[in-house]
């Protein structure tokens, strides 16, 4: 069943870099447009606020395949990417692509990230405030590093969630692992076998992101958090 | 309609690349192979885009992406041309402009070879479900002329034959070019059934599409075809994308 | 100087409808001890936390040093909160930070010393609260007790001129407790300035200098410990003191 | 830009319909399933505790799109459904489709069961018990109630989540919104619009949903988790 | 009927390699008042949590009225438990159900009475814990003082013979202390037998027939009220005791 594999290999192989690429982009993405809508968020204007809910309402509410290709269709339309190709796709996809998971995700980080803030007890921040610390210090030497750490493991969620999101981007012609497998039963006009290869694809790389993120969580000062005897 | 002098093949010399739009899951129009450890997309479209480049003097450049969505890629500027096996409908008439006709269709109904007894006829299709391409001629073909089946449209092909191999459909409605290549690849799966479907003029012809403002690029490849045509090479193209498939399938 | 370290004039605050202070004054002089005891509820918390303006929005002046709290801008407010320590029942140190960081951050942080003097500042204190052995320590991994004990010296790292405590010992096991009011009577027997919310009547009788009873948001009741434990006739504050002192 | 509304709606429409009954269905056995293997990972058997585990990392570690795939292509060859019509999809396919958004919901559903057991304090239990009642009215009378009520927000994201991830089984011919909007976008040769009023439609069945969730949220007891002046 | 309700004989348990309780044996005879103090991580909890097997897997035998505990089927168990109540420190009363409910809940599950038999009891008993008004209250809108006594009385509805209680007051605002040891006191009074895990020094002098002091998983000294609090010369007792008065 999987002797077309001896031959198809290169061409999943390339999907997987690809996957990984957009993967890799999107969460950059993700995070970046994460701290800001949080920031959006936890601001002291209304309107920011309502930005922010808004973003996130939406993101929240429409199906990623959807979201995916209309960001994709909108950005061609405004911005001119030049059609380099790279990895079996033309960046004129990648970059849009990504950009749309990574859309995407934010969303869903910046919620990430105010459960984080908010699962620091406030008797933190009065504890820095009260030793004359700025808010600023208190925020970024105090509760800041305590959230991120609280929150690791649901990001870690979200980063494997997005690398299974990435799929949907077969659908604006990014040669990732997805496509790859369509295309190959295409060719021998059988879909089982590519796809089981693509699903076992995404399972190995999810479970790397997961281990990874374990080992950032114990590199992040799981001390701190352990009982000793 | 404009008289603007029409740029197009100059645009396209200037930056020495022609780009192809297609949908790679249409064997042996297209599909992809791996050779030399490297993907390619190769199939009877390419091997004429690859014509239609060398005559351009550039290089040839492939997009692939879904069917349903190559006319408007090629609206937002994204692909010169697309070769993908499309047929000129007189719907997408009114959004490009075609080239000479370069294969000649016929639709036919794909079954597995169960089956191939059970469906002789249109009536002997009621209430059973029958596939076709979302997006294609085959989808109006199917939804007119066989309307006591259930249609289902997809937007892949191979998911249908997939499906029918399976025996989730009672047939796909596909060109016989295609339902020939599946039953010489597979002929313990795949039977040509004897119910008759007529293809009416205007599907009846593969083109390829251009931007309709493209005046001076289908010009070219109109020559480009008729050169072919004559001296026998498009006939040649043709089977050698099917022998590519057989030793790659 | 003024005799007085903290003036508390007409201090009001209340949460939405709910009048939590209702016009609080009174007056801290140089190492004096003052303990306020009071039902639950009663606006103990919320007065201490006026006190350094952990609570905003009140009524009324808290007069710190000649400068007015209420209305100091951000920068004074942060001189203000460096010299006016503050330990909470709950402890609060920084869980990912060792015991010697949680001491040494705010004044390295703040630049009122450099890394040396502070860790060096830091190792006198812990052996002042008897933990010095701790110092690389995360404070999950002490018992109560001890984190308390090193609250209080990370509130010392600052040299303060007073020190706020909101019921120190109530989250403590009790064989904890002996340690921390162990701690706090020396400093007290040191000259430091304090104002202690408690309920270990005991500790408050050894170290007061002034007694408030709060109840509903007011002081219902103030003296001397003796007055108030042995003395006075208010019968809210008698009712309370009865109930307290059943109990222990 | 949406003239095309007015010719096209039915078509919506239907698959509006199709969206919700393909949901609804996948619901339902969401939580059957997750109900299922809750019991089997607290089950006192390793075997059934590592089949619960495989079941839930290897739906959590795959695109829901090659899941209702593969399961779509796999099921179909065990059980026999009539090919009936029905709001312009076959039974054939819509029940394989649902039952395919079953089974991936299942495996979220019964992580949100556990967690939903876990949030109850151990005290809870043993107060049951100290009571002489026995380990399954504890379990059912006390424990459960509280743990439904807890994760009832939990739920309602998860039931959020199918009813966009219902949009693959475009892919496997079910004529929900997703796939409506494509074959229109196909015709009109312009994406954009058709995809928009996908969203749109998206975002208003999510709306109408976690409506629903809040509703049932009061009705469930929201009185027990006040606490009056 | 022996003479003892309660026969703990060597009973040992231990956690992983952490042996929590090595060898403990005592009795408890009808309407005795066992009192049981020690530190923190002495293994009270797990002490009284063995009683009714809320602990599993220890070794040695407890002897509940000629009954073993440690070898009982699931439904005898059940039946043992209803005669052995049980208050926690955490209350552990059902959120979800009003106070009547947690009192009617396990009687009429049980089958134990009608729902209206149980009903009237459970007025009966919120009458003597004080809180028959709040009977359509939920849990949370009451105070941890009130939440207690609700848990009292939830236990004291299966009529059971022996009363375990957990450090019932550890939880609690130092005014609200005082309702539930009155309670207790009553019950105590009324010839209850009740085994009560506890720190309130004064209160377990007052109502203890015997108070058993542990240390480290074994029962370091023994012996009545008076002998542990006033005469005893073991320097462990001595010492603990000395800090957890000290603070109050
Ligand atoms: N942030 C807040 N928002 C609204 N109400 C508050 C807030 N903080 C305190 N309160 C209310 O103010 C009143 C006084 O609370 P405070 O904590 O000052 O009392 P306390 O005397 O310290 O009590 P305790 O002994 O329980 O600590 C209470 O009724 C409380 O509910
Ligand atoms: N479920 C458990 N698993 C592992 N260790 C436990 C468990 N329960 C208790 N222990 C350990 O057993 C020892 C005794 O605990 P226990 O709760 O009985 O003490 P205690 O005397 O009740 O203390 P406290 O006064 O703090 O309630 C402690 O070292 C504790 O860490
Ligand atoms: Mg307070
Ligand atoms: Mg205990």
């Amino acid at each position: 069943m999987f002797a077309f594999l001896h031959h198809y290999y290169p061409v999943f192989v390339q999907g997987t870099a690809q996957t990984i690429l957009i993967s890799f982009i999107g969460i950059l993405i993700g995070i970046g447009l994460g701290l800001c809508f949080v920031s959006l968020r936890r601001s002291k204007y209304r309107l920011f606020q309502y930005i922010a809910r808004l973003y996130i309402a939406i993101v929240r509410g429409t199906p990623s395949m959807i979201q995916v290709m209309l960001i994709y269709y909108g950005l061609s339309k405004m911005i001119d990417i030049p059609q380099i190709q790279f990895l079996g796709s033309g960046l004129d996809r990648l970059i849009p692509g990504s950009i749309a998971l990574g859309i995407n995700s934010g969303a869903y980080t910046a919620e990430i990230f105010r459960s984080g803030l908010i699962s620091i007890p406030r008797g933190q921040t009065e504890a820095g405030l009260s030793l004359g610390l700025s808010n600023r210090t208190t925020l970024y030497g105090i509760v800041m590093p305590q959230a991120v750490r609280n929150v690791l493991p649901a990001l870690g969620n979200e980063f494997i969630t997005l690398i299974k999101e990435s799929s949907v981007l077969f659908y604006i012609g990014v040669q990732e692992v997805t496509a790859q497998a369509l295309g190959v039963g295409g060719t021998l006009y059988n879909f089982i076998p590519p796809l089981l290869v693509a699903a076992v694809i995404y399972f190995v790389l999810t479970q790397l992101m997961s281990l990874l993120v374990s080992l950032m969580e114990k590199r992040l000062g799981n001390a701190y958090l352990k009982v000793p005897e | 309609s404009s008289n603007k002098a029409d740029n197009s093949v100059k645009t396209i010399q200037n930056k020495k690349t022609l780009v192809v739009g297609t949908a790679a899951d249409y064997a042996p129009f297209e599909f992809p192979i791996v050779q030399n450890g490297q993907k390619k997309i190769v199939g009877y479209d390419l091997l004429l885009s690859k014509k239609i480049a060398d005559n351009l003097g550039v290089k040839l450049k492939i997009v692939n992406t879904e069917f349903p969505s190559l006319i408007s890629e090629l609206q937002d500027k994204k692909i010169d041309l697309i070769l993908a096996g499309m047929v000129s409908t007189p719907q997408r008439k009114k959004a490009v402009a075609f080239s000479k006709s370069y294969y000649t269709v016929k639709n036919v109904l794909l079954v597995n070879k169960k089956n191939q007894a059970r469906y002789n006829t249109v009536a002997s299709l009621k209430g059973h479900s029958v596939g076709a391409q979302q997006s294609t001629t085959q989808e109006t073909i199917t939804k007119s002329q066989l309307a006591d089946a259930n249609p289902v449209v997809e937007s892949n092909l191979t998911s249908l034959t997939t499906e029918l191999k399976q025996g989730k459909l009672a047939g796909v409605v596909v060109e016989n070019a295609i339902a020939d290549n599946y039953v010489k690849s597979y002929p313990h799966d795949y039977a040509i059934a004897k119910v008759k479907l007529t293809t009416p003029k205007s599907f009846r012809y593969i083109n390829i599409a251009a931007r309709k403002n493209d005046k001076a690029l289908v010009k070219r490849v109109n020559t480009e075809i008729t050169k072919l045509q004559k001296n026998g090479q498009l006939k040649e193209l043709f089977k050698q994308a099917q022998a590519l498939q057989a030793e790659n399938k | 100087m003024t005799k007085h370290i903290i003036e508390v004039q007409h201090l009001k605050k209340h949460f939405g409808k709910n009048e939590v202070l209702k016009d609080i004054s009174f007056t801290v002089k140089p190492s004096e001890k003052v303990v306020i005891i009071g039902p639950s509820g009663s606006g103990k918390s919320t007065l201490l936390r006026c006190l350094n303006r952990l609570e905003d929005d009140y009524d009324g002046r808290v007069i710190f040093y000649d400068q007015n709290i209420c209305q100091a801008k951000t920068t004074d407010l942060r001189l203000i909160r460096q010299r006016m320590g503050m330990v909470f029942q709950q402890f609060n140190l920084f869980p990912n930070k060792t015991v010697l960081e949680n001491i040494t951050f705010a004044p390295i942080k703040l630049k009122v010393m450099t890394a040396d003097q502070a860790t060096q500042k830091a190792h006198e204190l812990l052996k002042q609260v008897g933990l010095d052995d701790k110092a690389a320590a995360y404070p999950q991994s002490l018992s109560g007790g001890q984190q308390q004990r090193v609250a209080i010296a990370r509130s010392l790292a600052m040299n303060p001129k007073v020190l706020l405590f909101d019921e120190p010992t109530s989250a403590l096991d009790p064989e904890m407790v002996g340690d921390v009011l162990g701690v706090m009577q020396r400093l007290a027997t040191n000259g430091m300035t304090m104002i202690i919310v408690t309920h270990e009547m005991m500790f408050a009788k050894k170290v007061a200098d002034k007694v408030l009873f709060m109840d509903k948001g007011v002081v219902a009741d103030e003296g001397t410990a003796d007055y108030i434990f042995n003395q006075t006739s208010n019968p809210r504050t008698k009712e309370f003191l009865s109930k307290v002192m059943l109990s222990s």
